[in-house]
């Protein structure tokens, strides 16, 4: 399935940009196996994507764990712990 | 919690991301106008500082999730409207780059009675600082580095999953 | 509680008793100018509501003791500038006839951190609810009345005497 | 010993003026003597001071309970629980 995913702060300054269109396999529709599949990716991906760093997620713009799933479509997004206010 | 013993007025609440200064009189005055059963306005502003975490701070950058921002505050704000009886919510939040003595966040929450519009207004501030998209990167004249996330502040917000109060 | 991790500024309390009303903006500024250690406002206000105790207020007059009362509110913020890691603390509270949609108190207390700045704040209300002489009486068209002290102020104050947050 | 005696709110209405200097018999040195000693003046004073009402006190400006002594001298205040804010 094909959906969009957005990087910000650090993640977006470590892997050079901030969205991306990608194509994923059938099993890869949670959080967790997004992220792994990213993980594979190279270095700088594994840094942030194998389980090291605390990396939080949305899908079209709602926080959710890491067991949520997605849908051809969404949006998904990773960044850091949030540090605003 | 929201026992209204005055006819029901319609609750406005505001959520802004803007890169522009804020008011707090002008907001304020614009939340106690032609409302006489307010009896209490509580409201939080945040400043730069210009130290954190022990290093000097020259700028406060903030970036955001623009789709997500405002939508997250919404439902905070949401949240805070069902578990107090309280009235209006103002939340205004600035982004872009910012200088020690800058206001950064902006909360005023009215209610009838002090104790909700307390509450409600530490709330806001709570769950803003856990769960709104932003991200705030300091540079000083050496460096520049992105400002870690509080375990403090992820204990605030703890507190209110198992209090009502 | 009192840590402070940056040179020790010179905390500055103001306590006033006034029939004129004040304007929370210029409060608010004197309160942020060149502190830039400041990272959280927290100000209350209270207003003159036009129904209180299912009776409609026309006028709220304030009595006071006048040689008391500011006594009795600084002792209240000292005791907050004791207890918590606050800086300024403003206190203003006015006295004589008012009206509904009418400022009545003022409290803002700024400080480096919200915690610090939200319990301190809602401390001074409390036991200004509680401790410092001032008596209110309501008028409508048909009656006048004291108004009664309420229980509900005395368990807030009593909760502070067993928390040290 | 004499002492001045001011009161306020809803007792200054009722006992009708705002102050006065009284003259106290030796043994009257608590605020719980002076309650007694007031309540005996009247029907007014008994209404007032006789424990059926919830009347605070101050010493001298300050918020007192009603063990506490006072002296020769001192200010003594009368008034119902307070209700600023």
């Amino acid at each position: 399935m094909q959906i969009k995913v957005l990087y910000f702060a650090r993640i977006k300054e470590a892997v050079n940009y901030s969205s991306e269109d990608v194509d994923l396999p059938e099993t890869v529709e949670t959080i967790t196996a997004l992220k792994h599949w990213l993980a594979q990716r190279g270095e700088v991906w594994a840094n942030l994507f194998s389980g090291k760093l605390v990396v939080r997620a949305a899908i079209n713009h709602t926080l959710v764990d890491d067991l949520a799933t997605f849908e051809s479509g969404d949006e998904v997004a990773f960044f850091p712990p949030v540090t605003g206010g | 919690m929201r026992l209204h013993s005055f006819p029901l007025l319609p609750v406005v609440s505001v959520v802004k991301v803007q890169i522009e200064d804020f008011d707090v009189g002008e907001v304020l005055a614009s939340v106690r106008r032609d409302h006489p059963q307010i009896g209490a306005i509580v409201s939080f502003v945040g400043l730069v500082r210009d130290m954190n975490d022990h290093q000097s701070v020259t700028t406060l950058t903030l970036e955001h999730y623009p789709e997500m921002t405002e939508k997250s505050l919404q439902a905070i704000v949401d949240q805070a409207q069902q578990r107090w009886d309280i009235m209006d919510a103002v939340v205004i939040h600035r982004v872009g780059t910012l200088k020690p003595l800058d206001q950064i966040v902006l909360v005023v929450i009215s209610s009838a009675h002090r104790q909700a519009a307390f509450s409600a207004c530490e709330f806001v501030m709570d769950y803003l600082k856990t769960q709104a998209p932003f991200w705030k990167k300091e540079t000083n004249n050496e460096s520049e580095r992105w400002v870690e996330a509080k375990s403090s502040d992820d204990q605030a917000q703890a507190r209110w999953q198992s209090t009502r109060q």
